[in-house]
C-alpha cells in the first residue's frame, strides 16, 4: 500500500518536474571550471562557472534561486550533490573531496519551484592533489627562519659571555623607589600579574618583574599581596616568590597565602582584587601583564588609596590609562625589554637584540618598497612596479618564491 | 556622625516608600509568561503510528500582555527581576566606599562565575569532544542523542590522561606531574601564536605600509593631502619603531626620532582614550536602562506597556 | 573655590556622572547620526554579497559588555536576514551564549520564513580561547560535532556540506576583547584570506585600525558606530524607521553626547586647579 | 624526568604546529594538537573552581577575617554547578523530545539561566558600567597636562571626544566645503577625528603591535628551545 502512495507521489513529482522544465526552469550556467585547489592537503577542489543567462539580479521574483553543484567520481554512476550557492555567486570550493580521486563536476541552475536546468558539466576531470609544501608561504618560511635564526644567534654570543649593549630603561628605578616608600611608611606592597594565563607571554614577562619586586620586598622585609586570576599563574608567582625570599636567606619570611587566587572571570577577580585593595591599603601597587577593562578599575582605586603606582603592558588599549594614572608605566616592548634588564640573564638579553635586527628589518623593507612604490608611481619605471609586486605580492604575500 | 546616620536613614526611607509606591501604585518590576504547548511526533520504527510528545514551555511576555487569556504573573521571573536589581545596586555601592552589601554581592559574583565557566566548559567541551568521542554509543543514548561518531576514537585518551595530571595540581603532593600537560599547553600556545603573529602582525604590517610617498592622481597631478598623509604614516611607524629600538643610546638623531615616537604613540593613546571612553558610557546607559525600563517602568522606549 | 574643588570627594564627581548619564534616559534624548566611510564599508560587505551567502557569525562577547555590543549584534543579525543570508553563530566566550539565543530570537520574532537549520544555525561555545578557531579553520568537525541541540551537522541541511570556515563568504565578529577580533584575523582571516568585518568596543577599535582594510573589511567601533550602523540600515530598509528595537544603539547616543561633553569640561577644571596650584606652588 | 619530559613536550607539540604551517601532510597533526588543547583548556576551568574552593573552605576552617563571604562565595558556586551540571528546569529539546538530557543547558526557563540572567548578568554588566565613574573621575584628577606628551594626548582625547557625538559635527559644521580652493571641510571635527584614527593612531598601533609580534616570536622559540623555563617553576616540587 505504502509502496503504491510513494510510487505515485514519485510520478507526479517526476510528471511535474517535466512540465516545470519545459516552461520556467532557468537556463543553465556556462564554462564550468574544476581546478584543484593549490597548496592544501588535497581535499579541495574549486569549481567556477559563469551565471545562467536568467540569473539577473533586476528581475523579481529572481528566475534564479541557486546554484546546485554536483560531483561524480570516474567510475560511479551517480552524481552527488556537494554544495549549492547563492544566485549572483559563481565559484564553491568543494572541500569533501577525496584525495587523488578523479572527479567530474557539474552545475546546475534552479529556478522558483525547483525547476532545474540542464546540467552543465565542466570540461575536464580533475583530480586533487596534496603538496608536500605550501609554495604560498615560501617567503614567510624565509623571514620566519631569518628571525628565529638571529634571536638564537644572539642568544648564542650572549651566553658566550660578550657583553651585550641595552639601554637603560627608564622607571625601573620607580620599581625599587616604591618598594622603599612601601617599607618606610610600614605598609604592603600588591603586585597584579595580569588577568591571562601563564602560556601568554607578558604573564611571563611580569613574573620577572615579581622575581624582582620580591627580591626587595624580601630584603626590605615589607608584606608582598600577590592576588592572581589563574591558578597556574598562582603556581608560578609562589614559585619565583619563595624563591627570592631564600635566596635573600629570609624563608621565614615567605607566607604562601599572600600569594593566592581569586577567580578566572574577569571582574569577579577585579572585585576581588579592589576588595583587597581597599581592605590592606598598600602603599605600593604594581600591575605587569595582560589587562583589559580592569587596568582603570584597577588603577583609580589604588590612586583612591593614596598607592604609587608602577605599571606594564603590552596592551596597546590600556597604556592610555595607565600612562595616565600610574606614577610609571612601561609602554608595550619596553615591558618586555625591562623584564629582560631585570632578570640579567644571557639569553633574555640577546633575545632583545634579536628582536631590534627584526625592527630593521621592518625600516629596511619600507624603505625599499615605499621608494619603489613612489618611483612607480611617477615615472613609469617597469623595474620598479616589478620590484614593488615582488616585494608586496611574493616576499610579504602569497604569490609564490619567485614571480 | 549623627546627622550622616539620620541622613542615610533618610535616604532609605524616601527610597524605599519610592519603591513600594512603584511596585503597588504601577506594578513596576513584575513579570508575566505565558505558558507554551509544543506537540512534537516522534517516529517510532517498531509501531505503526507516530507517537505525539507534547513538550512544555514557559515564555516572557511584555506586560502589556498580562490581561490577555494564558499570561500569568510569574514569581519566580519578578523574584529574579528584584534580586537582579539589587545586585546592580549593590555593586554601584562601592561607589560610596566598601560595604557589606557590596561584599556579598561581591562573593556571589565570584562564585557564581567559576561554577558557570565551569558548567559551560564541561557541557560543551568534555562531554561533545572529549566523551563523545571516547564513548560515543553510551553519549547518545544519554547525553547527546544526535552523535554521529561511530568507532571510539582512541587518541582522545591522551588528553584525557593529561587532564588527569593536568588536576594532580589540586593534591597535597606529586604536582610536578601537572608541568607534563602544561608544558603541551605552553608549548602549542608558543607554536601557533609565533606563526599567527609573524604573518598577521609582521609581514601583512609592513606589506600593509608600503605606499607611494608621493601620490598623483589619474591624471598625472600632485596630491598633496594624500601625499602628506601617506608619508606621516610611514614616518611615524618608523620613529615609533625607533623608540622601541634598544641596542642603542636615544641620543643625537635617534634621540630626536625617539622622542618624535613618544609624541605619535600619545596622540595614540589620546584616541585610544577617546574611543573606550565612548564604550563606558555606553555600558552605564545600559544599566540604567535595565534600572529605569525593566524594573521600575520610568521609561517605555520599546514600548512594551503602552496601553497601560 | 580652588580649595574646594582641589580637596573635591571623588564621589561627587561619580554623583555629576550618574546624573548626567541619567538625565538623557530618562527624557529620551535623540540626536541625528552621519555614517562615517567605516561604517558604510562594513555595511556594503554585508549588502553586496548575493543574497543567501554563507556568513559565520562569530558573536564573542559577554553580558558585561552588553550594553556597548549588544545593539550591533542585533543590527548585524537582522541586516543578514533582511539579506536572506544563512547565518552561523558561533562563541569563543562561555557567556556568550544566552546572548546568541538573543539574537535569534529577533529572527523568530520579525521573520517568520526564516527556518532552524536551513537558514541559521546554532553551533554554541567551544573552549580554549583561539584554539577552536585554528581547528574550524581547517576542520570544523574536529570541534564542532553536534549544534546546541545535540543534532549532528552532517544532519543539518545548511552545514551537511561544510568542510571549514574558509567555505564562508563572510565572517562576522563582534568582539569584547580576548579572544576576539585580533585572534580571527590572526588565525582565520589573514592565513587563509577570509573576507571578515567587525564590531567592537571602543577600547579594542583603535588596535584594529591596523588591519583595516587589507585584513578586515571594516571595523564598527562602539555604540557610535552601532548608531551610525543603525541609521544606515534604516535609510536602506524603511521599513525600520517605526521599530524602537531596531534603533537601540541610536537611543544610546543620548547620555553619549551629554556624557562626552561633561568630562571634556572636568579635564578643563581639572587642569585648571592643576595650573592654579602650580602658581601658588602647591603641586610639585 | 620532572624538568626533561616537560620540555621535550613542549619543543616537540610546538615544533608540530609550526610546521603543520607549511607542509599540508601534517596539517591533521596540527588539529590534533589543537583539540587536545582545547579539551585541557575546559579542565582548566575544573582546576580553577578546585582552587577556589579549597582557598574558601580554608578561610572558613581557619575563621580567617571575613570568612562568612567565603561562605556566600561557596554557596554560590555550588549552587550554580549543581543547577548546571543537572541541568534542572531544562526541557528536553524538540528534536529529541524523550531524552531530557538533551536539551541545552542554557535553556531559556531552566534555573542555570536564572542564575545567569539575573545573577551573572546584572553583577558583570554594572561591574563593567562602573567604569563610566571611575573615567570621570581619572578625567577630573589624573589627565593633568604635566608635559608635553600628556598635553598631546589630553588634545587628541579632547578632538576624539567630541569628534564622535553629534557635538562635534554640530560645534563644526559651519566650516564651508570649499574655500580659497582647498578642502577646508576636513576641519570638521568628526573629520579631523577620521584622520586622527585613520593617520596617527593607525601608525602608532602598527609600530606597537610589530614590536609585539616580535616579541611574541622570540619568547615562543625561547620557550620552545628550551631558553625560557620560567613556567616550569625554580624549585622540583
Amino acid at each position: 500500500m505504502r509502496f503504491h502512495h510513494a510510487a505515485l507521489i514519485l510520478a507526479l513529482i517526476l510528471g511535474w518536474n517535466a512540465m516545470a522544465h519545459s516552461q520556467d526552469a532557468p537556463r543553465p550556467p556556462s564554462d564550468v571550471i574544476a581546478v584543484d585547489q593549490p597548496n592544501d592537503v588535497g581535499n579541495t577542489v574549486d569549481v567556477s562557472w559563469s551565471l545562467s543567462p536568467d540569473d539577473r539580479a533586476d528581475v523579481s521574483p529572481r528566475l534564479v534561486t541557486r546554484y546546485d553543484v554536483y560531483r561524480r567520481a570516474v567510475g560511479e554512476e551517480e552524481f552527488v550533490k556537494v554544495g549549492d550557492q547563492p544566485p549572483g555567486a559563481s565559484t564553491l570550493a568543494d572541500s569533501n573531496a577525496v584525495r587523488d580521486t578523479e572527479y567530474l563536476y557539474q552545475v546546475v541552475a534552479v529556478g522558483p519551484d525547483e525547476a532545474e536546468s540542464a546540467p552543465a558539466a565542466a570540461a575536464a576531470t580533475v583530480v586533487p592533489r596534496m603538496e608536500y609544501f605550501r609554495r604560498d608561504r615560501a617567503w614567510f618560511a624565509v623571514i620566519v627562519f631569518c628571525i628565529c635564526s638571529t634571536v638564537v644567534a644572539f642568544i648564542v654570543i650572549a651566553r658566550s659571555g660578550r657583553e651585550l649593549y641595552i639601554r637603560k630603561i627608564p622607571g625601573l628605578e620607580a620599581v625599587d623607589e616604591a618598594v622603599g616608600r612601601a617599607t618606610e611608611m610600614g605598609r604592603d606592597c600588591l603586585f597584579v600579574p595580569g588577568i591571562m594565563d601563564i602560556n601568554d607571554i607578558q604573564t611571563v614577562a611580569g613574573i620577572n618583574v615579581l622575581s624582582r619586586v620580591s627580591q626587595l620586598t624580601a630584603e626590605f622585609g615589607a608584606r608582598l599581596e600577590v592576588p592572581t586570576a589563574r591558578s597556574l599563574v598562582m603556581t608560578a608567582a609562589r614559585e619565583t616568590v619563595e624563591a627570592s625570599y631564600y635566596a635573600a636567606g629570609r624563608p621565614d619570611a615567605y607566607n604562601e597565602d599572600d600569594i593566592y587566587y581569586i577567580s578566572d572571570e574577569q571582574f569577579g577577580y577585579v572585585a576581588g582584587a579592589m576588595g583587597a585593595m581597599v581592605r590592606e591599603r598598600p602603599a605600593a601597587c604594581f600591575y605587569m601583564g595582560v589587562f583589559y577593562a580592569e587596568s582603570l578599575l584597577l588603577a583609580e582605586t589604588g590612586n583612591s588609596i593614596g598607592a604609587i603606582q608602577v605599571a606594564g603592558t603590552a596592551m596597546p588599549a590600556q597604556l592610555p590609562f595607565f600612562v595616565a594614572a600610574c606614577d610609571y608605566t612601561l609602554i608595550g616592548e619596553e615591558f618586555f625589554a625591562a623584564s629582560a634588564y631585570l632578570s640579567g640573564e644571557a639569553s633574555q638579553l640577546g633575545s632583545l637584540r634579536g628582536q631590534d635586527v627584526g625592527k630593521l628589518l621592518v625600516a629596511f623593507l619600507l624603505l625599499v618598497g615605499c621608494s619603489a612604490a613612489t618611483i612607480a608611481g611617477l615615472t613609469d619605471s617597469d623595474s620598479a612596479e616589478t620590484a614593488l609586486t615582488f616585494i608586496k605580492d611574493h616576499v610579504l604575500g602569497d604569490k609564490g618564491f619567485l614571480p | 556622625m549623627k546627622p550622616q546616620t539620620l541622613g542615610w536613614t533618610l535616604l532609605m526611607v524616601v527610597g524605599g516608600a519610592f519603591l513600594i509606591g512603584r511596585a503597588v501604585l504601577t506594578g513596576a518590576g513584575t513579570v508575566y509568561v505565558q505558558d507554551v504547548e509544543i506537540e512534537v511526533e516522534i517516529e517510532d520504527e517498531a509501531e505503526e503510528e507516530a507517537q505525539v510528545v507534547t513538550l512544555q514551555r514557559v515564555e516572557q511576555v511584555p506586560p502589556n500582555a498580562r490581561s490577555e487569556p494564558g499570561v500569568r504573573l510569574s514569581y519566580v521571573h519578578t523574584f529574579g527581576l528584584w534580586v537582579a536589581a539589587a545586585c546592580t545596586l549593590g555593586i554601584f555601592s562601592f561607589l560610596w566606599g566598601d560595604n557589606p552589601l557590596y561584599k556579598v554581592t561581591e562573593a556571589i559574583f565570584v562564585g557564581s562565575s567559576a561554577a558557570y565557566a565551569m558548567v559551560v566548559a564541561f557541557w560543551s567541551e568534555l562531554v561533545q569532544n572529549l566523551c563523545g568521542n571516547l564513548l560515543p554509543d553510551l553519549m547518545r543514548e544519554t547525553l547527546i542523542p544526535g552523535l554521529k561518531v561511530e568507532e571510539p576514537n582512541l587518541w582522545y585518551l591522551v588528553p584525557l590522561v593529561m587532564a588527569i595530571m593536568l588536576l594532580w595540581r589540586l593534591m597535597p603532593s606529586g604536582g610536578w606531574i601537572s608541568r607534563w600537560p602544561l608544558a603541551f599547553f605552553i608549548g602549542a600556545t608558543a607554536g601557533f601564536r609565533m606563526m599567527g603573529y609573524l604573518e598577521a602582525d609582521f609581514t601583512q604590517q609592513i606589506s600593509n605600509t608600503i605606499m607611494p610617498l608621493i601620490v598623483t592622481g589619474a591624471d598625472g597631478s600632485f596630491q598633496f593631502w594624500a601625499s602628506l598623509k601617506n608619508m606621516t604614516i610611514v614616518g611615524s611607524v618608523l620613529v615609533c619603531l625607533t623608540y622601541f629600538f634598544f641596542s642603542v643610546e636615544h641620543t643625537g638623531p635617534v634621540g630626536w626620532a625617539a622622542r618624535l615616537g613618544i609624541w605619535v604613540l600619545m596622540i595614540t593613546f589620546g584616541a585610544s582614550f577617546g574611543y573606550t571612553v565612548m564604550g563606558r558610557i555606553a555600558l552605564l546607559a545600559g544599566r540604567l536602562e535595565f534600572l529605569f525600563d525593566d524594573w521600575l517602568w520610568l521609561i517605555d522606549p520599546l514600548g512594551r506597556r503602552l496601553d497601560m | 573655590m580652588y580649595t574646594f574643588l582641589r580637596d573635591l570627594d571623588r564621589r561627587w564627581i561619580f554623583l555629576l556622572m550618574g546624573i548626567v548619564a541619567t538625565v538623557p534616559i530618562l527624557a529620551g534624548w535623540r540626536f541625528p547620526e552621519d555614517p562615517s566611510p567605516m561604517v558604510r564599508d562594513v555595511f556594503h560587505a554585508i549588502e553586496d554579497l548575493p543574497d543567501g551567502s554563507r556568513i559565520f557569525m562569530a558573536y564573542d562577547y559577554d553580558p558585561a559588555s552588553q550594553g556597548e555590543l549588544h545593539p550591533m549584534a542585533l543590527a548585524f543579525t537582522r541586516h543578514c536576514a533582511l539579506k536572506g543570508h544563512k547565518l552561523y553563530f558561533f562563541t569563543l566566550w562561555p557567556q556568550g551564549g544566552p546572548l546568541i539565543q538573543q539574537n535569534i530570537r529577533l529572527i523568530e520574532r520579525n521573520f517568520p520564513d526564516y527556518e532552524y537549520g536551513e537558514d541559521y544555525v546554532n553551533l554554541g561555545y567551544r573552549s580554549g580561547q583561539e584554539g577552536p578557531i585554528k581547528v574550524i579553520v581547517t576542520d570544523l568537525r574536529k570541534s564542532v560535532a553536534v549544534d546546541v541541540n545535540g543534532t549532528s551537522l552532517s544532519e543539518i541541511p545548511m552545514t551537511r556540506d561544510i568542510r571549514n570556515i574558509q567555505q564562508m563568504d563572510l565572517i562576522v565578529n563582534v568582539s569584547a576583547g580576548y579572544p576576539g577580533t585580533k585572534e580571527w584575523v590572526l588565525y582565520a582571516s589573514t592565513p587563509y584570506n577570509i573576507e571578515t568585518v567587525a564590531g567592537c568596543t571602543g577600547v579594542s577599535a583603535p588596535y584594529l585600525y591596523p588591519y583595516y582594510p587589507e585584513q578586515l573589511a571594516g571595523i564598527l567601533g562602539a555604540i557610535k558606530a552601532a548608531a551610525e550602523y543603525e541609521y544606515t540600515l534604516i535609510e536602506e530598509y524603511p521599513q525600520l524607521k517605526d521599530d524602537p528595537t531596531a534603533q537601540e544603539a541610536l537611543r544610546r547616543m543620548g547620555p553619549q553626547l551629554v556624557a562626552h561633553v561633561t568630562l571634556i569640561v572636568l579635564i578643563i577644571v581639572g587642569n585648571t586647579i592643576y595650573f592654579v596650584g602650580r602658581s601658588r606652588g602647591d603641586v610639585t | 624526568m620532572k624538568r626533561t619530559v616537560p620540555l621535550i613536550i613542549a619543543g616537540t607539540v610546538g615544533f608540530v604546529l609550526i610546521v603543520s604551517y607549511f607542509i599540508p601532510y601534517t596539517e591533521s597533526w596540527g588539529e590534533d594538537a589543537m583539540t587536545w588543547f582545547n579539551i585541557l583548556a575546559a579542565i582548566a576551568f575544573v582546576l580553577g573552581a578546585g582552587n577556589l574552593v579549597k582557598m574558601h573552605l580554608k578561610k572558613i576552617s581557619d575563621q580567617q577575617a571575613g570568612w562568612g563571604y567565603s561562605a556566600i562565595t561557596l554557596a554560590a558556586f555550588f549552587f550554580t554547578l549543581i543547577v548546571g551540571m543537572l541541568k534542572i528546569g531544562v526541557t528536553p529539546s524538540e528534536k529529541y523530545p524523550t531524552n531530557a538530557w538533551a536539551g541545552p543547558y542554557d535553556q531559556a526557563g531552566s534555573a542555570f539561566r536564572w542564575v545567569y540572567d539575573y545573577l551573572f548578568l546584572p553583577l558583570s554588566a554594572t561591574m563593567f558600567a562602573m567604569l563610566a565613574f571611575y573615567i570621570a573621575s581619572a578625567a577630573f584628577r589624573a589627565f593633568r597636562a604635566k608635559n608635553v606628551e600628556a598635553i598631546a594626548l589630553l588634545t587628541t582625547a579632547f578632538i576624539v571626544l567630541l569628534g564622535r557625538t553629534y557635538a562635534g559635527v554640530w560645534l563644526t559644521d559651519w566650516i564651508p566645503e570649499e574655500s580659497i580652493g582647498l578642502e577646508a571641510d576636513a576641519l570638521r571635527l568628526d573629520n579631523v577625528t577620521g584622520t586622527i584614527m585613520n593617520t596617527f593612531n593607525l601608525a602608532g598601533m602598527r609600530a606597537i603591535t610589530i614590536g609585539i609580534a616580535l616579541g611574541v616570536a622570540s619568547t615562543s622559540l625561547k620557550v620552545l628551545l628550551g631558553v625560557d623555563r620560567s613556567y616550569l617553576g625554580s624549585t622540583d616540587d
